[in-house]
Parts: structure tokens; C-alpha cells; sequence
């Protein structure tokens, strides 16, 4: 518990993340691209047409890992809500902010591809149900954080604001996922779980994974990049922003000798 | 009973305000903040209050940080902002009703606390009809059914006129005198005995 | 609990004070329903079709626009502050005003909406959950709103942000709460309507005022 | 005329300035326009039915709510009293306000209400007249409003009054906006609904500024 | 130039706050009016400026009526009211121009009125930025910039700090100098040369 305490510090401190994010980003991106590559030839070439919906389900392989990002990188956001509202880390903070554009995109790209696959499925680009809405709920959630935390502009308060209405959303992840369950509707209900055998084919199911995987990754990448961008962008004044403009100065100095 | 702030320091919109603040008061002790227009008198009280936390350094009742003991210190405490917290809608006794129930109380009585402020006759008048200074008076009576020791006030003596000042600084030293502590700021001279007061500058350099 | 009740009896003495504020809801909550016939030159039973809905989004708008005055007049004389540093917890006192708020400003709303419901035709049937859905549902409204108001109550320009804020948590409500009353105007049971209903307004209703005490307390510390 | 400039400029400064204020009643219009849909489970022939009516109601509700701000901030801080002193004549202030008013809060509304308007099925015919109809309606919705709000603006309770005061002046409005989106809707002309609007329009834009000015000298003087 | 008060009385929910008060004064005069909270300071200012109508007697500027004479009346006058007249998400220059804009001109620039009541270096900064102090000494610079001689002002020293205080006298000094003319509410002693100013008190009864 201690050691777990205090590595959560350290990553709380942005002189000692900040460089660490640095060195990550690369080996994220490299991850990205080895899941993203294979994901993309399997799944537009490889996998086999769907009998009933031809090669418009191809669509799935960017709707279906966008929709579960849009959820996933929720979840994250709300647990580092906790920690900040609990445990005061100003670095979670900073987590959120960075990770709400990145999840609301996902959020978009899952309403904009089910919208196109909607058309062709089901003779309709957008119907009132229960998932679809609680999905474009979430878009929204999304955006209020966003717009909360830049209409206060004490960033102290502003932080704690966006952390608990992060928590009050929370109740929407559960009705997104089980609306498919709780009502009858239109749209497709699981097909993967972690205790079932999965309702699809393993062709089709093997691309979904690694492009599912590949998305987390990509998170993953800009999340990094924008908490490195939003920390600089808050602290200009602060010491450690300075400490770390003169370490790269002497470092290219030393690299001129 | 002491009151403690230790090495504090504010900053507002990235202008340090202040800086390594700290002073120490005990039972019978006044602490008046001085300093300019924009100075961060406000602001300083807010930190002693624990509304804001400090940008660095601890406030401490009772050798306690107040952030740790938050519910101890409060019934300690009573604050009086810039602003009076009355409902124009309600009269002047059920605004101090209302009042007594935010703090812990003393033994005296609501009336009595009204009539050492003198609204007695208009006790039962609506804030709407106040003036300025009746309304910052009603507020000192809220103090005066308080128990407690520490009165953390900014500019109480604003609105008020002559007769209202040398009441509140009369009310003042009584509390003093009964081992409370009061931390006030103001932009007037106070007269109130020097053995009880501390003064504290804020902002040397020129706004 | 005894502070709590002084709250509740101020704010409902305040509110007969100025009888008008009570009345103000009301009186919108009346208005986007009447100016319906009047806007769409409808047949009667084109108003029957809308009239759930109708009255349901006429509640919720009458509801979100009243949650303006919620905290701000506390928040703006300093009696909000006062709360916050004394020794009571911000949870009563976040109670207390979403209690008192609900009874000024959404049971009387309640009580006229089956008068607008039959002037619009909708089934006499209906009308017993329309007051069921509402009773549940209007609760919630105040409670998920204090949310969002708590929230933006120290902004200066905190009147666009509200409805972004809320919007979405108040969609699930008006979906089931409308949707109860349309399936029961059509003869069918609108239980399960109604269970999601109850259990939102369970959930809501208890931990509401913790999100609401902690959202003044950070508000109040600007 | 200098001055008047000068008060159009701050205005539309301000406006900029916290942009969100002026989002304030586009997003009240869009709101009211989306609930419809999710409120009411409706089929595309109803909506397009409801359709003009609808627009005409959001707007006519989001250009009342957004009166409350027309002369409350400058009545609160005195800058009205100020401008009651002055040697210029309370006209032309009651004038640049009434403009600028509605510069932020219809003028965005305008051009965004086709958009809302397809998405209801509302014939592609009708979205001319729709935004003639609003060019002509919606001033009046400001200009008539004005007159409410300045009478009202002194007291510390006005929200409720204003509505009752301005309703029965935009009821006319509404009627004739509505109907003349309907009435293209269907096909027909809408050339004497918008006759009338017209009229009603060069009417209210000279009479009202007079009568804002007058009320808000007696609203000054409490 | 003469400005004169004649028999005003003033009415308030059926008390009668003051009756039969006259006074007169000409260029280069100074009247402080004063009295107790609640006397009915603010409401005879608000009297003489013609925002409220007195309950009976008359307001004479130049010997008419500044009933019948409006707007001749009001482009001499400079009034300052318990509020300051600013707009928070403006900068303290652009307040300056729209104040600038109400009242008639005289030649003084702006930016040197802002420097003389030491604002200059905060002319681009937004006023909710600005500490009460600062918001007070805006409003005084909009007087330096008006070319009307007579100016009511109502508490011109709130919230000013010792500096500013002594900073308004002065400016008022100045303008009684140049011919102007000042009536003013004060709760404190105002230290300009006795020989401008002539006192008013209001309710001699205990309120
Ligand atoms: C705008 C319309 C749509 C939206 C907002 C939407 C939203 C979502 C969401 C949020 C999920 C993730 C659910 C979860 O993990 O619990 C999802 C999954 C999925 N969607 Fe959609 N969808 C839309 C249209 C469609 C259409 C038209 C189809 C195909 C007919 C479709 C097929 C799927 C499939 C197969 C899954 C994976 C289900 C699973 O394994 O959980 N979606 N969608
Ligand atoms: N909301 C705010 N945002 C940014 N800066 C602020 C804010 N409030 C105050 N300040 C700045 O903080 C400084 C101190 O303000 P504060 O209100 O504490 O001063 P003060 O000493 O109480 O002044 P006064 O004597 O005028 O009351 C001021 O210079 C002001 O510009
Ligand atoms: N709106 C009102 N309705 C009824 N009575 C009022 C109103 N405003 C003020 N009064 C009464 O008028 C009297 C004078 O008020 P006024 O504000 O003129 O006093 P003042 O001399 O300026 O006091 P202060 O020094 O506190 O500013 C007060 O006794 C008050 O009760
Ligand atoms: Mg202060
Ligand atoms: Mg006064």
C-alpha cells in the first residue's frame, strides 16, 4: 500500500511525468501501429463478407472499437475523478482534461459510423432508442465537462468542478451497455463478453480485437501528448516548466560542442 | 485557545498577492489586517477562514491545521464577509433567527442582541426598509448571540456611522476583554485599547 | 435536523412573501402548453397525440429554468458562505433547499397538470400516472439540477453552461416519464416504465445532495 | 447619434466578450425544438405537421426568457440611472439596447432555424417564409418585450409579472408567424400573413422605444 | 450658478424621513450632508438630481425648476451613487469611454485622468479583476473627464483606502478651485479647507 501510495506521487509530480511521458511516446505509437496495420488488412480484406449485411459491416471494425472507447475512456476519466477528489493529485486533473476531447471524438465517431451503417440496416440514419440516445448522452456529458471546466476560470476549482461532474456521469456507462438488454431495440446486442463464447466468427472477431486494441493504444498516445501540452500550458510560470527549458537548452548546447 | 498562520502566500490570476504570512494570536487578542486597495486583505481572510486553501503554508487553531479539523474550528468561528448575509424578504428577527442557527449559541437572547444594536424598535420590519448601516448592525448582532471565541470579520465598520462605530468597537473589546479573538481588517483608525491589538501590513510595495 | 427544518420553514415562508416567484413555474409550465393550440392550429386529436409529451417537456423546461434561483441569491448575499463554514454540514442545507425548492416551485405544477392534461384530451386513464410519473420524476429534475447549478452558481455567466450540464441527465427522465404516460393513454400498463422511474428517483434522490454539498463547497471557495 | 453608436458597439463587445451569453437562447431554441422529438415519440408526418408552430413557439419562448437580461445588469450597477441623467434622451439608449438585444440573442437563432426546420421534415418551400416571418416577428417579440421588462425591471420579484404583461401582445405574433409558415407549408401564399406582420412590425419599432424609455424613467425613479 | 433646495421633505412607507430642509449654494461651495444610517441621506440626494420627486418643495438650478429645466440641468450634473456604474467584463478604459460618453466633455484625456487616480497601469485589465478600491477610483476618474460643474456624490469614500481618500480630496479641492460645485454624504471627516464647505444635517431625532 505504501510503495502503491508513493508512486502515486510521483506520478503526481509533473517535473518527474513530464519526461516520463516524453520517453513513452514513441513505444506508444510503435504499439499503435503493430495492432492497427494487421487490424486493417484483416478486417477490410481478409474477413470474409457478412451474409446478411455484404461489405457494409466493414464499417463495424471502426464503429465497434470507437463505441467501446468512447465508454472505456469514460471509465478512466471517472477513476482518476476519485483519485482527485480524494486523494487531491492535481495530476488526475489533468488526466480528465486531456482525455475529454479524446473521448468525446470517440463518442462522435461512434454516433457518426452507426448513423452510416444505420442508413443501409435499418432504412434510417438516427431512431430515438435507448442505446443510440444514451450514446449521444454520453456526447454530451462530454461536452459539458468540457465546457464547465473552461467557463471557471480558477483551474484549482475548475478541476474539482470537472471531477464531480465526471462522477455524476458515471450513471450513464451501465444504461449505455445495457440498453440493448433492459429494452428491445434496434440495435445490435453484445456480441462479445468476457464469460460467454462469443456470438461471432473468428474471423470477423480476430481483426475486431486487434483494432480494438490498436484504439487503445491510440488513447493512450494522445492522451500523453495532450497532458504534456496542458501541463506546460498551465504552469508557464512555475519552476519546474523553467528547470526543464534550461535542461534542454544545456542539452542541445552540449550537443552543438 | 491560539490561532496560527504559518508562512502563507496567496496568488490570484498569477500575481502573488502575498507571501510568507504568518502571525500567531491567543485568547484576547486582535489582529488588525492593513494594507492598500488590493492588497488581498479579502483574500487573506478567506485563507484563515479555510474558503480557500493557501498556495502554499497552514493555517492552524489550536496547533491543528483547520483543513484537518475542519468541524472543530468551525464551531469556533464566525465570519462576517463584505457582503450581509440577510434576506431582504424576511424581517430583522427572523433573519437573526435564522442567523443563531448557523453558529452554536450563547445564552442571550435574540431580543436583547437586537436591542444592543439598536433595532430594537424595528425588529419586526423587513430588511428591504434598512439602510445601509441597519443592515450591517443587524449583522453584528448576530455575533453577540455566537459562542464563539473567534470573529474573523472584513471591514465590519463599513455603513457604519459614528455612533455605529464606537458600538462596534465597544462590543469588541467587551468580547476581547471575555477572552475572545477577533481578526478584522479595516480602512480606518480603531480605537480600541493598543494591548489588545496586533496590526499586520499587507502589500508594502506599491499597487 | 432541527437547523434543517428552520431552512425549509424559511424558504417556504420566503416563498409565500413573494408569492409571485412560487407562481412563476407555474405559470410557464402553463404557457408552453396553452401556446400549443394556439401555435399549431391543431385537431383535437393531433393534441391528444402530443399532449404526454407536451406536458412532460413543459414540466421539464418550467423546472430547468427555476433552478436559476436555486442557490444564486444565497450564494450572492452570503448567507451560501455562511452554511459553509459553520459547523452543520452543507448536506442539510443542500436538502433542505432541494426539498424546499421542489415544494414551491414543482408540486404546485403537479397538482394543475391534470387540468391541462384533460383540456388536451388525454385519456381520463391517463391521468393517474401522469401525477405518478410527475411525482417521481420532478424530484429528480430538482435533484440532477441542483447538480449543475451547485456547479455554476459562482460563475458570473453561468446561464448558457446550465442546460449543457443538466440536458443530458434530464433525457432519461422525460424519455420514461413521457413514455409511461403515452403507453397508459393507450390502454397499456406502464409499469416498467415507472419502476425505472422509481429507481432513478431512489438513486437520485440520495445522492444528489452529496454531489450538490461538495459541487457549493468548491462553488463557495472561488 | 454618436452615443447610440458608442452603446451598440459596448453591446455587441460584451456579447463577444462572454460568448456563451449569447449562445443563451440559441441553445433554449434548439432545446425546445429537440425534446419534441424524444418527448413525444413521434412519427415524420406528425412532426412535420407540428413543425412551424413548434419553431414559432421556441423562438417566441427563447426571446422571452432572454428579455430578463435586457436592462437588469445596467439597472443593478446604475449605469441606468446614469444614463437617466444624462443630457442625451433615454430613447436612444432604449433604442441601441432593444437593437443590440437583438442582434445577439434572434439574429443567431434566425439563421440557424432551417436547419432545425429540415430536420423536422418541414417542406423545403416553407423555410423562405419561416425566415421572413421571424425577420419581421421577432423584433416585435423584442421591442413589445422591452416595454414589459423596463416596466418591471425596478422590482426585486419581476420574473413572474413579465410574462403575464408581454403574453397578450406576442399572441398576435405568434399567430400570424405560425400561420404564415403553415399556410406555405402547405402551398399556399403567405403574402397576408406576412402583410400583417409587416404592418405590426413598423408599428411596434417606432411606438415601443418611446414607451421603454418612459417606463424605464418611472423604474429609475423608485 | 446657484443650486438650491427649497422646503424638500421626503416620505418613505409613511415615515416622514425629513421635511422643510433648504439650503443654497454657488460656485466654489461644498455641501456635506450628514447624518445618522438611516437619516435619509441617500434619499435627498436622489431629490436633488431629480430621480425621485420630493414629496413636496422644489430643486432650483439658476433659480428654475430642474423639473421644468431637464436637460439643461442635467448636462451641468455629475452624479455617483452608492453602486459603481462599471461593467466587469470590460477593461477599465473602455468603462472609461462609455462613462465618457454620458456626460459632456471636457478636454482632459482619458489615460491621464486614469493616471491621475493611479489606474494607469491597469487601463487594459478587466474590472472583475479590479478590488473594491480600484472599481471606486474608476468612477472618480470619470468625473475628471466632465465638464459639469456640479457634482452629487453619494459615499465617494467607500471603499477607498487611506491614499485614496486623501487622493479624492484632493480632486474635490481642485474642482471647488475651478468653480465647480459639490454635494456630497460622507460618514467621516472630509479634510478640505473649511471655507468651501457648508454642513447639513439630516434627522436630528434618534432614528
Ligand atoms: C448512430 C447509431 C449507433 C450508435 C450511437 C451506436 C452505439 C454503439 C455503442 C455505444 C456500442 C458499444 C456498446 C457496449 O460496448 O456496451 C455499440 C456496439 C455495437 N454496435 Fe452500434 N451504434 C449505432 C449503430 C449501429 C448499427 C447500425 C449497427 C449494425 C447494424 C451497430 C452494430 C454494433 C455492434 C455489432 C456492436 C458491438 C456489440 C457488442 O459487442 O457489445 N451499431 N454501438
Ligand atoms: N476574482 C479575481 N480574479 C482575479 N484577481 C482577483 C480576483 N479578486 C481579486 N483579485 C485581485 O486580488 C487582489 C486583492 O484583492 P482583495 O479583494 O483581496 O483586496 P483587498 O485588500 O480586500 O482590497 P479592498 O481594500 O479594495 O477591499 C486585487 O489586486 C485584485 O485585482
Ligand atoms: N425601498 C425602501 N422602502 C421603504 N423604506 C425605505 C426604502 N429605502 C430606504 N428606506 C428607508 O428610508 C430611510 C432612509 O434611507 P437612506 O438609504 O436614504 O438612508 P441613508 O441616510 O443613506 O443611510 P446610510 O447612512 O445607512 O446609507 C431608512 O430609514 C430606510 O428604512
Ligand atoms: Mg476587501
Ligand atoms: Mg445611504
Amino acid at each position: 500500500m505504501n510503495i502503491l501510495i508513493k508512486w502515486y506521487y510521483r506520478l503526481g509530480a509533473p517535473l518527474w511525468f513530464y519526461p516520463l511521458a516524453g520517453k513513452l511516446i514513441p513505444w506508444v505509437a510503435a504499439l499503435f501501429l503493430l495492432f492497427l496495420i494487421p487490424g486493417l488488412y484483416m478486417g477490410l480484406v481478409t474477413a470474409p463478407a457478412d451474409y446478411q449485411q455484404g461489405e457494409s459491416f466493414r464499417i463495424m471494425y471502426v464503429h465497434v472499437p470507437a463505441a467501446w472507447m468512447s465508454m472505456f475512456v469514460y471509465l478512466a476519466m471517472a477513476i482518476a475523478a476519485v483519485v482527485a477528489l480524494v486523494w487531491r493529485v492535481r495530476m488526475a486533473e489533468i488526466m480528465i482534461i486531456s482525455a475529454v476531447p479524446i473521448g468525446a471524438s470517440f463518442a462522435l465517431i461512434a454516433l457518426l459510423t452507426g448513423a452510416f451503417w444505420g442508413k443501409p440496416m435499418w432504412g434510417a440514419w438516427w431512431v430515438w432508442d435507448a442505446r443510440l440516445t444514451s450514446e449521444l448522452i454520453l456526447l454530451f456529458i462530454y461536452l459539458g465537462i468540457l465546457a464547465l471546466y473552461n467557463a471557471i476560470e480558477d483551474k484549482t476549482t475548475a478541476g474539482k468542478a470537472m471531477s464531480i461532474l465526471t462522477l455524476v456521469g458515471v450513471v450513464n456507462l451501465p444504461i449505455i451497455h445495457y440498453s440493448v438488454v433492459w429494452w428491445n431495440t434496434l440495435h445490435q446486442a453484445a456480441t462479445v463478453s468476457v464469460f460467454d463464447k462469443p456470438s461471432i466468427h473468428i474471423d470477423m472477431l480476430i481483426p475486431l480485437l486487434l483494432m480494438a486494441t490498436a484504439f487503445k493504444f491510440l488513447f493512450l498516445l494522445i492522451l500523453l501528448l495532450k497532458m504534456r501540452a496542458n501541463l506546460i500550458e498551465q504552469d508557464v510560470h512555475s519552476g519546474w516548466v523553467k528547470k526543464i527549458i534550461l535542461d534542454k537548452q544545456a542539452e542541445m548546447e552540449k550537443e552543438h560542442d | 485557545m491560539l490561532f496560527s498562520a504559518h508562512q502563507l502566500s496567496c496568488i490570484r490570476s498569477h500575481k502573488t498577492l502575498f507571501e510568507n504570512v504568518s502571525f500567531q494570536i491567543s485568547a484576547g487578542q486582535l489582529l488588525l489586517v492593513e494594507g492598500k486597495n488590493g492588497a488581498g486583505k479579502t483574500s487573506l481572510l478567506k485563507l484563515l477562514t479555510g474558503l480557500r486553501r493557501p498556495d502554499s503554508g497552514e493555517v492552524h487553531w489550536n496547533n491543528l491545521n483547520i483543513l484537518n479539523s475542519e468541524s472543530d474550528f468551525r464551531s469556533h468561528l464566525a465570519w462576517l464577509g463584505h457582503q450581509n448575509p440577510l434576506k431582504e424578504e424576511q424581517t430583522a428577527l427572523e433573519n437573526l433567527i435564522l442567523l443563531g442557527h448557523i453558529r452554536p449559541r450563547n445564552t442571550n437572547s435574540m431580543i436583547s442582541a437586537l436591542k444592543t444594536v439598536h433595532l430594537g424598535h424595528v425588529k419586526h420590519k423587513f430588511i428591504k426598509t434598512f439602510s445601509a448601516g441597519m443592515k450591517r448592525r443587524l449583522c453584528l448582532a448576530s455575533l453577540l448571540i455566537a459562542d464563539t471565541p473567534l470573529w474573523i470579520l472584513d471591514e465590519p465598520q463599513a455603513a457604519l456611522d459614528k455612533a455605529g462605530i464606537a458600538l462596534f468597537e465597544d462590543l469588541a473589546e467587551q468580547h476581547l476583554k471575555n477572552g475572545g479573538m477577533i481578526i478584522m481588517t479595516s480602512h480606518h483608525s480603531v480605537n480600541i485599547a493598543p494591548e489588545y491589538i496586533q496590526t499586520l501590513k499587507l502589500g508594502q510595495e506599491s499597487q | 435536523m432541527n437547523s434543517f427544518l428552520t431552512l425549509v420553514k424559511r424558504d417556504l415562508l420566503l416563498a409565500y412573501r413573494s408569492r409571485g416567484e412560487a407562481f412563476n413555474s407555474l405559470i410557464f409550465f402553463g404557457l408552453v402548453i396553452l401556446l400549443f393550440p394556439i401555435g399549431i392550429s391543431a385537431s383535437e386529436k393531433l393534441l391528444a397525440e402530443i399532449a404526454p409529451g407536451l406536458i412532460w417537456i413543459a414540466a421539464l423546461l418550467a423546472s430547468m429554468l427555476s433552478l436559476d434561483n436555486l442557490f444564486k441569491e444565497d450564494f450572492h448575499d452570503g448567507t451560501l458562505e455562511q452554511w459553509a463554514l459553520s459547523h452543520h454540514s452543507l448536506i442539510s442545507f443542500a436538502w433542505a433547499r432541494l426539498l424546499s425548492h421542489w415544494i414551491i416551485t414543482a408540486l404546485p405544477l403537479i397538482i394543475i397538470a391534470p387540468m391541462f392534461a384533460l383540456s388536451l384530451n388525454l385519456p381520463t386513464e391517463a391521468i393517474g400516472v401522469l401525477i405518478i410519473s410527475l411525482l417521481l420524476g420532478t424530484p429528480l429534475l430538482t435533484f440532477i439540477g441542483g447538480i449543475g447549478v451547485a456547479l455554476t452558481t459562482g460563475l458570473k455567466k453561468s446561464s448558457m453552461l446550465l442546460p449543457l450540464l443538466v440536458l443530458p441527465f434530464y433525457i432519461p427522465v422525460l424519455i420514461f416519464g413521457a413514455s409511461a404516460v403515452d403507453v397508459s393513454a393507450d390502454g397499456w400498463s406502464a409499469a416498467g416504465q415507472l419502476y425505472i422511474l422509481a429507481g432513478l428517483f431512489v438513486l437520485g434522490i440520495t445522492l444528489a445532495p452529496f454531489a450538490v454539498a461538495t459541487s457549493l463547497k468548491v462553488s463557495v471557495s472561488q
